[in-house]
């Protein structure tokens, strides 16, 4: 191996893991049965028994450069399996969410999405920034000459009163934006992080070119196959099946509304609300159904996980608990509005955005972050080669690979 | 088996795996701040003024006077004018078997006789919401859909009215009705007819009322010159209603029930 | 049965992008998506609303509501009411339903008040 | 005796065919209600003279069940009878589901449920049903909280919350009585509507009990003692002879005394329909042949036989609330007191009421809801105990 290098153990990063599902960390003696039992881990560079011994000594620089932690999807093949109870696969649940606050940009917001201390703060954040919206609305009409004079009437609760189009459109707009730069800031200092240890590793030969592994990774997320490899976890892919397509479909459609003014193949049609029967608003309520059926196979997944003693922590439920508040507080909106109690839409409305801005906004700092991350530890993973370790490997295969695996 | 983690140090960002202390504090602070976001607002336009509030159209009592000496045996100009004056649905006489189930009576012309000890000559009474001071089909509704105005008149709002029927119940006259059906053709355009699913009773004309006319069934009859009917302000003396009850023997429907009604029958 | 994963993935995605066939469809096929400006007829009889225009476009929903509690629970009843709108607001049709059929919000007034 | 519960495997195929059965009778009752909603009610059998029909009285009857199973489940909760800790979890599940069932009964029989909204943000406090919505879903909600106390074995919790439980199961119950006898109809205005409610409640829900019970363990074969389902059985011979008490207590004074005999004579009298459902229905067939049946010490015993009063118990009380609904509106209310009304455009007499085939879809499909949450029900909680033991047995390995 590469001639020996100081070792510089992270204690405190050791009593995170432990501190966030990690408990059992300790009783891990390195048997391997995880390996061997995981579907996932690659021939070649197997995991996550490295995983574990690398937690235990508190190596934290090469944990958190390793693709490996990504490319497990905690389907729990191994902690049924380990004759210790060391659950390996909570240990890299709590090695993720270290990677995540690792390479947050802001770190700091990252430290408080991830704690249940700060959660009134992390609420208050969008509400308070919802809130004095509305609040600088006026003004703000007035400024821009847009303010459409109603005739003095004094207007209990309207709709388009409390949250104008243009007022949602542009705050939105811009803190997605902020999102995706944070997102993307993050995504590179991981790719760079990989690169840097794989280059110390000495193994750099690329076996595919980035834009082939790029649309290999496309395919996987699509169809799930790494996914529904994992025996036990046989309806974990189901339920993130319906949550993953549900969600883009969401996703595209209010991409759809959000952009309807400038967008040039909808000229006519940019009144809201859209007409029940309008193809759009079927996607929509398709696909809300599907991500609420999603969620509900997911609470209940985790649920019964923890019965099985499986931890659950705050990162876990955090994220589940505001998607499926979205899904909530959405059919909720749109059902007050058929039934027009308007008071009450309203506000379940605020609510919905409150939670909107915290999956989007906060999606680089919670578990939603595992977008990113794990899509770009699976590129990283086809771009070295690193799940290409067929067992009828081609001859070009390193000697030292062999080795690893027998 | 699993052992407890080490107290090497309670630095705040080390122990966080979900416990039920944890649980507990974060359910409260979410359903703090989900009824904050969700109460004070609402709270806020409730109390500005959107619920209605039941002001007073100068107090006035309205009441009727059937005069059954006047009223024509088997004359039923009244049943006509009310159903051509309210849209009320009438089934028609063809198919007698669900006529009777949905017709609508505001008011209708019940022939009765003596029964003991013998039997005396018939006689035919109109027969109508009483409006009773003490109505009971406005205690049983649940959504106060049915209520009695500031003048005394029993009427149901019927943008609010759910349809549970709990006032066809409570009224010991008979003398509200649902629409089971809804009646196609639409007499008096001027005038709103009732979709199905809502209850309607008579209601004095109240839209005549208040803009100063008298019931199409009042105006009807004297039209015809029986003047059977006579409807007036109970709290005015000089009122022509009130001398008719100051000078004859008044009886109404049932008085013994205690709903003190307000369409009194003189000779019945 | 093992359904192939790939036909599964194209299916959906395939149904998440038909609507975005849709309006492209129909921006390109025929002018479905352009609707008309809805055309509010002006009374030839009448010059002056009992209200303001710009007060009636955001508030005759709140007006008509007063109105009609008053009507109804108060027992007053003024010059105004729905009735007053039919005398030169002639044709429905012409005049509420331009807007309510954009907007997609149909009324159910008009299932016991007439208006031609 | 340390019982523990374990949720059914739910994986045979008579499984899945009893779920999907359920689940398709659901339908055509909300077929109906959409159609009745759209163009209105009069596809079911009720008039301006009956405006209540099937829905309320099996409304009614669910409200029933639901107080009464919810006492079967106290027996372990308040009396802390530990024999009958098996049957708890069931019982609470089941009180919930009926008043779930409940409120869809009336909610599919209201006219204009677009105005539903108005239930919500207008109320009258004087009314009794604008009161009662308010005990139901303080009831659901305490159904649940008991539940969840339950399952998650918190015995401290369990025993408070049983007590609130029942008591508001007598409140409820009563509330519901009160919607029929606070009204001046002759024959539904009376005092004694609220107890004789509670204990039709009583006999429903432990004659109903008792066939779930017996139907569970049979399909699951789970052990089960014969001794304990006696027991219940006798507790059901006892309330069926409360029920009879009260109705025969109420309608006697009325035949007794003149002002209100014709009425009296109306409910009782053998020429009368309901006289004949009175008599035959609720007394002959729904009270003294159970209680025969269950205090005989041969056929006491058995089950097939107590499963046959269950049966018939069950019927008695869906005839009780017969007759507690509908003669209260085919009697005339007595305009003209000492007159004979000779003819009027509207059936002032004594009227008939034929239930409608759309009355019986919504019916089946709002017992087909219960039926199905019940299996699922079986399969997802951990309700059904693994077995029933009367005695302490050294329970085997």
């Amino acid at each position: 191996m590469s001639d020996a290098c100081l070792l510089k153990p992270d204690r405190e990063f050791i009593d995170r893991v432990v501190g966030s599902g990690g408990e059992s960390l300790k009783q891990c003696y390195q048997c391997a049965t995880c390996s061997v039992v995981c579907e996932l881990s690659p021939d070649r560079r197997p995991f996550p028994r490295k995983e574990m011994i690398w937690a235990q000594w508190g190596l934290k620089d090469r944990l958190l450069a390793d693709p490996d932690v990504w490319l497990c999807y905690q389907c729990n093949d191994c902690s049924t399996h380990c004759p210790r109870g060391a659950r390996p696969a909570d240990v890299l649940g709590a090695v993720r969410r270290e990677s995540v606050i690792h390479y947050a940009v802001p770190r700091f917001l990252a430290r408080w999405v991830n704690h249940p201390k700060y959660l009134p703060l992390v609420l208050l954040i969008p509400a308070a920034l919802l809130g004095l919206a509305l609040w600088l609305r006026a003004p703000l009409e007035k400024g821009l000459g847009i303010a459409q004079e109603t005739g003095g009437g004094k207007i209990v609760f309207s709709y388009w009163n409390m949250l104008p189009h243009w007022l949602l459109i542009g705050f939105f707009t811009f803190f997605s934006l902020l999102a995706l730069l944070a997102m993307i800031g993050g995504a590179v200092r991981f790719w760079k992080a990989l690169e840097a240890a794989d280059a110390k590793a000495g193994n750099t030969t690329p076996a595919k070119s980035v834009g082939e592994s790029i649309a290999a990774t496309l395919k996987n997320i699509f169809t799930h196959n790494d996914f529904t490899s994992c025996t036990t976890a046989r309806s974990r892919a189901l339920s993130h099946y319906f949550v993953f397509y549900g969600f883009l479909a969401l996703l595209l459609v209010a991409f759809w509304v959000v952009t309807i003014r400038i967008n040039p193949l909808a000229r006519g049609e940019f009144v809201y609300p859209f007409n029940f029967w309008n193809p759009w608003r079927m996607l929509a309520n398709l696909a809300g159904g599907v991500l609420l059926v999603g969620c509900l196979l997911m609470i209940y997944e985790r649920l019964k996980r923890a019965e099985r003693g499986d931890s659950n922590t705050y990162f876990d439920w955090a994220f589940l608990g505001t998607l499926f508040l979205v899904v909530l507080t959405g059919f909720g909106s749109e059902v007050l509005h058929y039934a027009r109690m308007e008071p009450h839409r309203q506000m379940v409305y605020f609510v919905h955005l409150v939670c909107v801005f915290g999956l989007l906004m906060y999606l680089p700092y919670s578990k939603f972050a595992h977008l990113v991350y794990r899509a770009t530890a699976m590129v990283y993973a086809e771009h070295t080669g690193r799940k290409a370790a067929a067992p009828a490997a081609a001859p070009a295969e390193q000697p030292q690979g062999e080795a690893a695996s027998s | 088996m699993s052992q407890s983690p080490r107290e090497v140090n309670d630095r705040e960002n080390v122990r966080d795996a979900m416990d039920r202390r944890d649980f507990l504090k974060t359910g409260g602070i979410l359903s703090a701040g989900g009824a904050c976001a969700y109460g004070l607002p609402l709270i806020g336009a409730l109390a500005s003024g959107a619920a209605d509030k039941e002001e007073r159209p100068g107090r006035r009592k309205w009441g009727m006077v059937i005069d059954l000496r006047k009223c024509r045996h088997d004359c039923t100009a009244c049943v006509e004018a009310c159903r051509q004056e309210n849209n009320v649905a009438f089934f028609g006489d063809d198919d007698v078997e669900n006529h009777e189930r949905w017709d609508i009576h505001l008011i209708r012309k019940v022939t009765i006789r003596r029964k003991y000890p013998i039997e005396s000559a018939e006689k035919s009474v109109p027969v109508l919401c009483n409006h009773c001071e003490d109505p009971p089909c406005a205690l049983a509704c649940p959504v106060a859909a049915t209520y009695q105005r500031e003048d005394g008149i029993v009427i149901c709002d019927q943008h609010r009215c759910i349809g549970c029927r709990y006032c066809l119940i409570a009224c010991p006259y008979n003398a509200r009705y649902f629409y089971f059906k809804e009646d196609e053709d639409w007499p008096n355009q001027d005038r709103p007819r009732s979709s199905h699913g809502v209850t309607h009773s008579c209601t004095f004309c109240v839209h005549r009322l208040d803009r100063g006319g008298t019931p199409a069934c009042v105006e009807k009859c004297q039209e015809i010159g029986a003047g059977a009917l006579t409807v007036g302000d109970l709290n005015d003396p000089e009122s022509e209603i009130s001398k008719l009850i100051a000078e004859n023997d008044v009886k109404a429907i049932r008085e013994d029930l205690g709903t003190k009604p307000k369409v009194f029958y003189i000779g019945l | 049965m093992k359904i192939n994963r790939g036909v599964i993935a194209v299916i959906a995605v395939l149904i998440i992008l038909a609507p975005l066939g849709y309006s492209v469809l129909s921006a390109v096929v025929g002018p479905g998506g352009q609707q008309a400006e809805p055309f509010l007829e002006k009374p030839e009889n009448a010059s002056k609303c009992v209200r303001d225009t710009t007060y009636m476009r955001f508030h005759h929903m709140d007006y008509l509501r007063e109105l009609r509690n008053d009507a109804v629970r108060r027992g007053i009843r003024g010059e105004v009411g729905l009735f007053s709108c039919r005398e030169c607001h002639t044709s429905r049709e012409r005049f509420c339903n331009q807007c309510h059929e954009a907007v997609n919000l149909n009324l159910n007034c008009f299932r016991c008040h007439y208006y031609p | 005796m340390e019982t523990n519960f374990k949720t059914i495997e739910g994986k045979s195929p008579q499984y899945y065919m009893l779920a999907a059965v359920l689940a398709l009778l659901i339908l055509p009752g909300v077929y109906a209600t959409w159609v009745m909603f759209q163009h209105g009610l009069y596809h079911s059998g009720m008039t301006n003279r009956i405006p209540w029909g099937l829905q309320i009285i099996l409304a009614v009857f669910y409200i029933g069940a639901s107080a009464g199973s919810l006492v079967i489940s106290s027996l372990y909760g308040i009396f802390g009878k530990l024999e009958y800790k098996p049957f708890a979890r069931i019982a609470v599940y089941l009180a919930l589901w009926f008043l779930i069932a409940a409120l869809l009964s009336i909610l599919t029989d209201l006219g204009r449920l677009d105005n539903l909204k108005s239930s919500f943000s207008h109320f009258n406090f004087l009314s009794m049903l604008s009161i009662n919505p308010f005990l139901y879903n303080m009831y659901i909600l305490i159904c649940i909280v008991y539940l969840w106390a339950m399952l998650k074995e918190k015995e401290k919790a369990v025993k408070v919350i049983a007590l609130v439980a029942v008591i508001w199961a007598i409140l409820v119950h009563s509330g519901t009585g009160a919607i029929f006898g606070f009204v001046p109809r002759e024959l539904y205005q009376s005092a004694l509507l609220p107890p004789s409610f509670i204990s039709a409640a009583l006999s429903s829900g432990t004659a109903l009990m008792i066939l779930v019970i017996l139907l569970l363990f049979k399909l699951t074969k789970r052990p089960l003692d014969d001794e304990l389902v006696v027991r219940l059985g006798r507790l059901l011979g006892i309330f069926v002879c409360i029920v009879v008490y009260f109705l025969f207590v109420e309608n006697s004074y009325r035949v007794y005394l003149a002002e209100s005999r014709e009425a009296g004579l109306h409910f009782l009298s053998l020429s009368g329909e309901s006289g004949v459902l009175f008599w035959g229905g609720l007394v002959l067939l729904g009270s003294i042949v159970p209680a025969v049946v269950l205090f005989h010490p041969r056929t006491g015993k058995s089950i097939p036989w107590i499963a046959f009063a269950s049966v018939l118990v069950v019927f008695g009380v869906l005839c009780e609330r017969y007759l507690i609904v509908i003669p209260g509106q085919t009697h005339p209310p007595d305009l003209f007191p000492g007159m004979e009304i000779v003819g009027s455009p509207l059936a002032e007499g004594v009227v008939h009421y034929t239930i409608s085939l759309f009355e019986i879809f919504q019916a089946v499909s709002v017992a087909a809801l219960v039926g199905f949450a019940f299996v699922v029900g079986l399969r997802v909680l951990k309700l059904a105990p693994t077995e029933a033991r009367l005695h302490e047995q050294p329970t085997s390995a």
